[in-house]
């Protein structure tokens, strides 16, 4: 060996990783600055200047229409809509995600054990996915809602059966492209368990994907939410619920727009966050 | 109500209409099979365009003769005589005879049957039995409680006196139907009124052809469409804006700006006893405590809650479920807010630091949640935490009489005796809170049996009272029943309960 | 090929009984009676048991829902059409038949009396919906696919995205609030007669475009996904190499291979319609499918929840056969195996 | 001299990222007569791809030709003129659509020219089919890609490319990924059809070999630039550039083996193209290199007529090494037998794919009989689906064994996996696998998957000795410890490989199964992991069982050898015996196909017919016969060839005896190893 040898090796320069990489993406930023928009008012939502949510101004009643008192209007209750919106923005950023992250603690294990068990645990986990995913979502939805009733715990536990079949889906065939990757045979032949090679070696690189998912996940339970709202049946009276507000105001959609014009932009504006996010991840991983 | 009746031509009216066209009046269209078991108005405003009933409650809450011709009462009123109009017409061509409205009366108090008019004379016609299975049942009281004096002539012999018993012939499950039908109801079926039942959907529509030959005169319009416009109170909306029907059956609260804003609709209503009773178990704690109930009360702001829940579009209400526009209705003060009095009696009654309850409210009812939410507010500044619970309207039924705190809808009844009978009175099947109150008790019957209106406005204004003060409700506001119709509708009038009469209505050319 | 399709077959038999078994077991959690509300707030708690009893409301799940499939198969007759019952339950096709679904609780009628007609019009709505989504979002999709971050996939790509974060029920409403409240174009309601003066294609107009909206958002960023995948292909590369102009390259070599993948989401779709059909219809106070099962869940009624699931069910599980075949049928290395 | 058909002059292609600009080729000049086989060897990312696609003008979004220009046939190329060049892909797979037939794809060329109808198009086309020696052109047309082999689509490809009646053919490694065997059928094809069509090649790979056998030119290409360009016989009798020289020195060099010689890596990888040096590009790896000379702009030196290299200190003796180093003392195998495979087979049993629903039997390993001595190196060679994967993952315990015996350390351990194996007995028995890229789990660092070996066999106790036993075996490897927090991505092919090297021998193995380990890598890479492997061996006397389809490389390395086919050991024997004559005619056929970086050297042509089928079903006689060459009768097909042995343990699985054999392969091969 001559000296020669060990000359330092340069590191190969590659791109940075995905979230590192965000501020490159235009479609990324911006959906993130209307999620931040949003996150950032429903934190804030205590302390800015607005009035309390669910506080009804009889005075107001009679000239409902947004004014310098109430910027966005007041609702048929007297309520202030701004108010109600970003206090909504709180429900629903606290819910959605919420949703979004227990339907995956069920998915992706149920996903990496077909995945990496393969046989009657895939075929009997597969079936049981099927099943659910054949359903129209809204239909399950509404058959789950409806017969457990609307309460927060509950629209998060429909998510979970209704949205959990699909991520286990997507993880189990992640899973089965790494699966078969020789990392995963170095670990089996250093005698790690199972659950080790599921949790630490391969969930791991499924997260690619499953963040772009995972937004657009969000993204859907909030249009999901919105329409348990506008069902009627949405989060429980009287905090402020989007789809609630919608429904509310499209019977005097004609006289005062802004009723539901405003929170069903709220809704858009959020949905479109996230699917920008989304997009712009999904975008990056692909330049990869 | 009067008690003898006012001589009444429906078909007067009629004259002046224009003739012809086809009125669309947007509703929910239920099954409509059993008139006798109906439970919703809904039901009966197809089937009352084609079979009628002995009285008729007009908008004024007055009742009036109607297949009944007259009635009279004896002073101790426990007897009371219906004389049948002569030379009504089934449309087969026979005549309506005291046969037949004896059928009607003795199937609708058949236990077997089922019908809701059990609840309502129960306490004056029938007997509590235990049947052949153990199980309770009922009997007429006696062997003549429905008597025939001749063909045209039926007589009610009463345990009990009773003032409201034309009202009680007026209401919806209590039509007489051909006998020959078997109490089913469906196109084709047999009826002394001005239309034929001629298509049905169920969900869908129904769709009603003048007949000829009505024994008030034929019917100024050819016929009815009534279209199933679903729950939803925008698409009504949309359905007028876009001309689709002529009218609604009734309008809600919430839809009250937008249809004010069509220009070519004109607005009905009527002050109504119409009312959502939030209503307390008074035998559950909290709210087994007189003094907490009375607390509800006085925390919450009357006019507020008319402002936000019904758009001003009503009264305010104290608490008794007697609404002022009844005949019987005894004045009493309208309880102020008053916060800390509020306060003071929780203290009082041992909870200094305020009560936590839930309350059930029925999401079938557009103004319940509003009217809910902004007590909660109100509640709220007295201590008082409520935590809403919005159930589907149809599970609310299944609860009704049994959650400690709820909101429950209370049509228009047309005497304070009525609904004081059905729902507050020791014991009655329809006693949702279990109140009991035995000097109420006591003077409802007082006034039931006394025939004379002053006096019994005097009884009901104690009744209101003893509710104001020991009541298991709290109950702001009475809804006015409102509606819309196309400017071309003539001769329409908002009915307290919903009903609508298609031989009132002629329909200009459009 | 016959044990494969006996197996497909089967493989969906199992699912329909899954899927039936766990609505069941869904509707243990209702809250309320359906004797209940069959029956209405005033009747008597005593002809409410009884109603209950008679219902067979109190027999454990499994034995309901072996019932339910006895009548569903035709293997036993409804009893509930017993006249002994008195509950007035007749259905003209008889007691006992294949398909028959039991007794509407909801609508008191035979549940094959209800669901047929609505059935039809949602099939109509869906279809006239499907039938525009399919083309124009293949186009606009391909379109943009076509030349990645050119001007028309950025402008297509953006109304993707957006007409996907519109939720069907606020398109809706502001379709309404323009077309029927303001411009008064357009009925606001589709109640399918034309009764009000409205052509039934104009009360078609805008539960349509809703559908077509959104779901469209979805498939127009499928297949301009799928499209662009293609396009960076190498074979791409090799047919631009060959020296076949672009139009040539799209059509020939492009096209056939972004098909693929969306295909599936495309029948897939079909899903989404029916989701989306039942706000639509709600909006519109559209005599359909969708609005039903939505009274149908808040009434508890579950004959009818059964049967449109079961229905819907069916439909999904076979678009999801057709998209399987026609993916194959596209895909000559599943098609020659 | 004629002008050249095509002229290159100071072509300079950049790449607009979305990280800035950078050059991939700064000014390059080279010039193809007509009909002339141009070679262009160089390291991965050299840019020769990128050069390629300049000539076909197909850059990409990112990519443009930012200065210089390319003449063809005299005039500046154009898309119009583009026609005249037709190019063939690296990957055959890739290059064909999924969704339309062979016939179609390939009637699309002739179809461009205008008045050539459909029919005209599909007669050239089965005609071209038939010219680049498939069988059946008329089925083929009709096939869709994935009905065929790779071999076969590279085929299809080229006739696609021929279709277009070229003057120039551009070849982008047509051959990497194909069997030697099937790699040298497609040598041979393009040479005869370069004679036949007279068409100019530009043929790029990265194999020496390969380019000694098919060009008359070569061009080497580092960081972009053209370093040489000479006739191949000058180039490989005498390279110039300290770049050639060592790239040459990183090939098995014929005649030598492990014990006379070792590979001469070349240090470093190259750098990135954002940091080209300023002056030679090649000079932070030249072990030639001088301060003050080298770092300025190199020019172009012309040596000899044909002959230019870009180094200033070419004609300066003792400037660089020599082609190749001394021997790194390797261990030599003891009499130890550590492993024993005795009649062992695998099976795998999967569900029928496509309509057939009932079970199917793979038989990948049929009935293996061989030792492994201790310290020695024991290759396993074959055509891709022989088996020797299979074969490694049952020795390291991913997958049980069907039948017979694979006694290590006395114990059989086929039958149990890992599960059920022992902590020693996995701790003795380590892995490298092929794909560097997968073989690292790319969430975690470097060091993870050594720091858990050591745990999971209480190797080390404690953060500290986990942590100085990490160091320690980086150092072995030679890996810079500032790599260990590093994820794999940034991490070149070769580090990455280390790491798994490393990752082997954390946990102090007694047999380290190395499955094809260098395959995927650069030459120069590959010889510095072998010689690592070697040296490594050398210190800690480990059982080495080395899967190649390499022949040379095995020559370099293995003291024992073991050729298998369709799961069976066809011919074993020492190093020594098995490269000499007699062969097995399957071994025979491997060496014939091996790329030899030489021009001179002559080798016999046996080609074999196909390639190699489905073990689903094989035929009851010799594996073999279906595409022996030395096929002697039915007996073939039919009956199971003996055993047999021609002493030093050299054994054949021939029905040829072995005289006979003996005998006809002196006298064909000329050229022998050894
Ligand atoms: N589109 C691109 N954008 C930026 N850089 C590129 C692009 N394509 C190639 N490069 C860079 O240009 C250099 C030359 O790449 P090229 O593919 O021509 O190399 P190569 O010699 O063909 O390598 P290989 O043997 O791996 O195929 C590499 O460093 C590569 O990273
Ligand atoms: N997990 C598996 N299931 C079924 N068949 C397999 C499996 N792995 C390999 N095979 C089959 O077994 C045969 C031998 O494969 P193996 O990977 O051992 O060959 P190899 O010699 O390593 O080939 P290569 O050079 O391509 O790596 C092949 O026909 C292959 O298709
Ligand atoms: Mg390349
Ligand atoms: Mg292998």
């Amino acid at each position: 060996m001559t000296a020669i040898d060990h000359l330092p090796a340069e590191p190969v320069t590659r791109a940075p990783g995905l979230l590192r990489r965000l501020p490159t993406s235009g479609v990324a930023m911006c959906g993130l600055a209307l999620i931040l928009v949003w996150v950032l008012a429903a934190i804030l939502a205590p302390v800015l200047p607005l009035d309390p949510p669910n506080k009804s101004f009889y005075a107001a009643l009679a000239h409902s229409a947004p004014s310098a008192a109430h910027w966005l209007g007041v609702d048929k209750s007297g309520r202030d809509i701004l108010a109600r919106i970003v206090f909504g923005a709180r429900q629903v950023l606290t819910v959605a995600p919420t949703a979004a992250i227990a339907a995956y603690l069920i998915g992706c294990p149920l996903g990496l054990l077909a995945g990496y068990y393969g046989g009657w645990v895939d075929a009997a986990i597969s079936r049981l996915c099927d099943v659910i995913l054949s359903f129209p979502i809204i239909i399950l939805y509404v058959i789950l809602i409806s017969t457990i009733g609307p309460s927060v715990l509950n629209i998060v536990l429909a998510v979970v059966i209704a949205a959990s079949p699909g991520i286990a889906r997507i993880v189990r065939g992640l899973t089965l492209e790494q699966r078969h990757l020789d990392y995963v045979a170095a670990a089996q032949l250093r005698r790690e368990s199972a659950v080790f090679i599921m949790l630490v070696e391969l969930l791991p690189n499924c997260r690619g994907p499953l963040i772009t998912d995972f937004c657009l996940r969000i993204g859907y339970t909030i249009i999901t939410i919105g329409i348990m709202g506008f069902l009627g049946l949405g989060l429980p009276p009287p905090d402020p619920d989007w789809g609630t507000m919608v429904k509310e105001g499209t019977v005097m959609i004609s006289v005062h727009p802004y009723v539901s014009l405003f929170p069903a932009i709220a809704i858009v504006t959020l949905v479109l966050g996230f699917n920008l996010l989304a997009d712009g991840l999904r975008e990056l991983a692909l330049k990869e | 109500g009067t008690i003898t009746g006012e001589p009444f031509a429906p078909p007067a009216a009629a004259e002046a209409l224009p003739k012809g066209g086809t009125w669309r009046i947007g509703t929910r269209i239920k099954d409509i099979k059993s008139p006798h078991t109906f439970s919703w108005g809904e039901q009966s405003n197809v089937a009352r365009q084609v079979v009628e009933y002995l009285t008729m409650t007009g908008d004024d809450n007055v009742t009036r003769p109607y297949l009944a011709e007259s009635w009279d009462v004896s002073p101790d009123l426990k007897t009371w005589t219906f004389h049948i109009r002569k030379g009504v017409k089934w449309t087969k061509g026979d005549e309506l005879t005291a046969d037949h409205v004896i059928w009607n009366l003795k199937r609708c108090l058949d236990p077997a049957v089922g019908s809701s008019m059990i609840g309502l004379v129960k306490a004056y016609l029938l007997n509590e039995v235990t049947g052949p299975d153990g199980k309770p049942t009922t009997e007429l009281w006696a062997p003549n409680a429905i008597e025939k004096l001749d063909d045209h002539t039926v007589r009610l012999n009463c345990k009990l006196p009773q003032v409201a018993v034309p009202e009680h012939l007026f209401h919806y499950p209590m039509s007489i139907l051909h006998p020959d039908d078997k109490g089913v109801f469906g196109i084709g079926a047999q009826g002394t009124g001005p239309f034929e039942l001629t298509e049905f959907d169920l969900g869908k529509r129904a769709v009603l052809k003048r007949r000829t030959g009505y024994w008030g005169g034929d019917a100024a319009i050819d016929g009815m469409e009534q279209i199933d416009i679903g729950d939803d109170p925008s698409a009504s909306i949309a359905a007028l804006a876009s001309k689709q029907i002529d009218g609604l059956a009734s309008a809600y609260p919430s839809q009250y700006d937008a249809l004010k804003a069509l220009t070519h609709l004109q607005y009905y209503d009527v002050k109504t006893a119409e009312t959502g009773v939030m209503r307390m178990k008074t035998d559950t704690a909290p709210f087994n405590d007189a003094r907490v109930r009375k607390a509800m009360r006085l925390a919450v702001d009357r006019e507020a809650l008319l402002q936000v829940a019904l758009r001003g579009l009503g009264s305010v209400g104290a608490d008794s479920h007697c609404s002022p526009v009844l005949p019987d209705y005894g004045t009493v003060a309208i309880p102020t807010r008053d916060v800390a009095a509020a306060k003071k009696l929780l203290a009082e009654a041992g909870h200094p630091d305020g009560i936590e309850a839930d309350l059930v409210v029925p999401n079938d009812i557009d103004w319940f949640q509003p009217m809910a939410e902004a007590s909660q507010q109100m509640w709220a500044e007295a201590g008082i935490k409520i935590n809403l619970k919005p159930i589907p309207g149809a599970s609310y039924w299944d609860v009704w009489t049994k959650v400690p705190f709820g909101i429950t809808i209370w049509y228009h009844r047309p005497l304070c005796t009525m609904l004081l009978g059905l729902a507050y009175r020791t014991g009655v099947p329809w006693n949702e809170s279990g109140w009991s109150n035995k000097e109420f008790d006591a003077l409802l019957t007082q006034a039931e049996g006394t025939l004379d209106l002053a006096k019994r406005k005097e009884i009901l204004a104690k009744l209101e009272t003893i509710m104001e003060e020991d009541g298991p409700l709290v109950q702001p506001v009475f809804r006015n029943v409102f509606s819309f119709q196309d400017k071309r509708v003539k001769g329409y009038t908002a009915h307290p309960s919903n009903y609508f009469f298609g031989w009132m209505i002629g329909l200009d050319k459009a | 090929m016959i044990v494969l399709i006996a197996r497909k077959l089967l493989s969906v038999i199992l699912t329909l009984l899954l899927a039936s078994f766990l609505v069941f077991a869904v509707s243990e959690f209702s809250p309320g009676n359906v004797a209940r509300k069959t029956l209405g707030p005033y009747a008597p708690q005593e002809s409410v048991d009884l109603l209950y009893q008679k219902l067979g409301l109190k027999d454990p799940l499994v034995e309901r829902y072996g019932r339910w499939l006895g009548i569903l198969l035709g293997l036993r007759a409804d009893p509930l059409q017993d006249p002994a019952l008195k509950l007035n339950f007749v259905d003209p096709r008889g007691a006992r038949y294949f398909g028959n679904f039991g007794y509407s609780s909801l609508y008191k009628a035979p549940v094959n009396d209800v669901i047929w007609s609505r059935l039809g019009a949602t099939a109509m709505l869906a279809g006239i919906a499907f039938a525009i989504i399919v083309p124009l979002s293949l186009t606009l999709g391909i379109l943009a696919g076509m030349r990645e971050g050119g001007l028309l996939d950025r402008t297509i790509s953006v109304f993707g995205i957006v007409a996907t974060s519109v939720p069907e029920f606020a398109s809706g409403v502001f379709l309404v609030a323009l077309f029927v409240v303001l411009l008064g174009w357009l009925p606001g309601t589709s109640p399918l007669t034309t009764g009000g003066g409205w052509p039934v294609w104009s009360q078609l107009v805008l539960p349509v475009s809703v559908l077509v909206l959104y779901d469209s958002g979805y498939l127009v960023r499928m297949v301009r996904g799928a499209m662009v995948d293609v396009m960076n292909r190498p074979f791409i590369r090799t047919a631009m190499l060959k020296g076949l102009s672009f139009p040539q390259v799209v059509l020939r070599h492009g096209l056939r291979n972004a098909m693929i993948a969306p295909f599936t989401v495309i029948l897939l779709q079909i899903n989404f319609l029916i989701s989306g059909v039942v706000v639509t219809e709600l909006v519109f106070a559209y005599p359909g499918f969708g609005r039903m099962i939505l009274d149908a869940s808040l009434f508890g009624d579950i004959s009818l929840i059964e049967a449109a699931t079961l229905i819907a069910l069916c439909v999904a599980v076979t678009t999801q056969l057709l998209g399987d075949a026609g993916y194959a049928l596209l895909n000559p290395q599943i098609r020659l195996r | 001299m004629t002008s050249p058909l095509l002229s290159v002059e100071n072509l300079r292609v950049e790449y607009h990222g979305a990280s800035g600009a950078v050059t991939a080729i700064p000014d390059l000049s080279f010039a193809v007569q007509a009909g002339e086989s141009y070679g262009i060897v160089g390291e991965s990312g050299c840019g020769k791809s990128t050069l390629l696609m300049a000539l076909m003008q197909h850059l990409g979004r990112t990519g443009r030709i930012a200065g210089g220009r390319i003449l063809f046939d005299g005039a500046d190329l154009t898309a119009a003129t583009r026609r005249g060049i037709a190019m063939v892909y690296q990957d055959p797979n890739a290059a064909l659509n999924p969704t339309m037939t062979i016939g179609s794809q390939l009637a699309e060329v002739p179809m461009l020219v205008p008045g050539v109808g459909k029919r005209e198009a599909l007669d050239r086309a089965r005609q071209i089919l038939a010219d680049v020696q498939l069988p059946n052109p008329e089925r083929v047309m009709a096939r869709y890609p994935h009905q065929m082999s790779g071999g076969q689509k590279q085929r299809v490809v080229i006739a696609m490319a021929l279709l277009a009646n070229p003057k120039l053919l551009l070849l982008d490694e047509p051959t990497t990924g194909l069997d030697a065997t099937v790699e040298a059928a497609i040598l041979d094809l393009i040479s005869e059809l370069r004679a036949r069509h007279n068409t100019a090649l530009i043929y790029i790979t990265h194999n020496l070999g390969v380019v000694a056998q098919v060009c008359d030119r070569v061009g080497v290409m580092y960081l972009g630039d053209l370093v040489e360009e000479a006739p191949v016989r000058a180039l490989f009798a005498t390279p110039k550039h300290p770049y050639t020289r060592r790239l040459m020195a990183c090939v098995p060099h014929l005649g030598s083996t492990k014990h006379s010689t070792s590979f001469l890596p070349i240090p470093g990888q190259p750098p990135s193209l954002a940091r080209r040096p300023p002056g030679c590009p090649f000079g932070p790896r030249c072990d030639g290199f001088a301060p003050g000379r080298c770092d300025h702009p190199v020019p172009d030196e012309t040596t000899e007529a044909d002959h230019r290299v870009r180094c200033i200190r070419w004609a300066e003796p003792g400037a660089t090494l020599a082609a190749s180093a001394a021997p790194l003392a390797p261990s030599l195998p003891d009499d130890e037998v550590v492993l024993k495979a005795a009649d062992m087979s695998t099976v795998y049993t999967f569900a029928g794919s496509g309509f057939r629903a009932r079970k199917v039997r793979l038989l990948a390993n049929a009935g293996l009989s061989f030792e492994a001595h201790k310290g020695g190196v024991l290759a396993i060679v074959g055509e891709s689906g022989s088996g020797k994967s299979s074969f490694a993952r049952v020795l390291s315990g991913l997958y049980p064994s069907s039948d017979g015996t694979l006694a290590f350390g006395g114990v059989d351990v086929g039958r149990r996996d890992v599960t059920q194996r022992t902590a020693a007995e996995l701790a003795a028995i380590q892995m490298v696998f092929q794909n560097p890229d997968a073989t690292l789990n790319p969430s975690h660092s470097t060091e993870f998957p050594l720091r858990r070996v050591l745990k999971k066999f209480g190797l080390a106790k404690g953060e500290r000795a986990i942590s100085a036993e990490v160091d320690r075996l980086f150092d072995l490897v030679r890996l810079p410890r500032g790599l260990r927090r590093q994820r794999p991505s940034r991490l070149s092919g070769g580090q990455k490989q280390r790491v798994a090297i490393a990752r082997a021998f954390a946990a102090q193995p007694q047999i380290l199964v190395a499955d094809e380990p260098v395959s995927a890598l650069d030459v120069s890479v590959q010889a510095a992991i072998v010689n690592l492997l070697l040296q490594i061996q050398a210190d800690k006397r480990t059982t080495i069982l080395f899967i190649s389809h390499d022949l040379a490389l095995v020559h370099h390395l293995a003291d024992h050898v073991v050729v298998m086919y369709l799961g069976k050991v066809m011919e074993q024997g020492p190093v020594g015996r098995l490269f000499a004559p007699p062969f097995h005619p399957y071994t025979e056929a491997l060496l014939s196909a091996i790329p030899v970086a030489d021009p001179d050297a002559v080798q016999s042509r046996i080609r074999l017919k196909g390639d190699i089928p489905s073990p689903i079903d094989v035929p009851p006689g010799c594996r073999f016969a279906s595409r022996c060459p030395r096929r002697i009768g039915d007996i073939c097909d039919t009956i199971p060839p003996p055993l047999r042995d021609t002493g030093e343990g050299h054994e054949i699985l021939c029905h040829i005896p072995v005289m006979t054999l003996s005998e006809l392969q002196t006298k064909k091969n000329e050229f022998v190893f050894n």
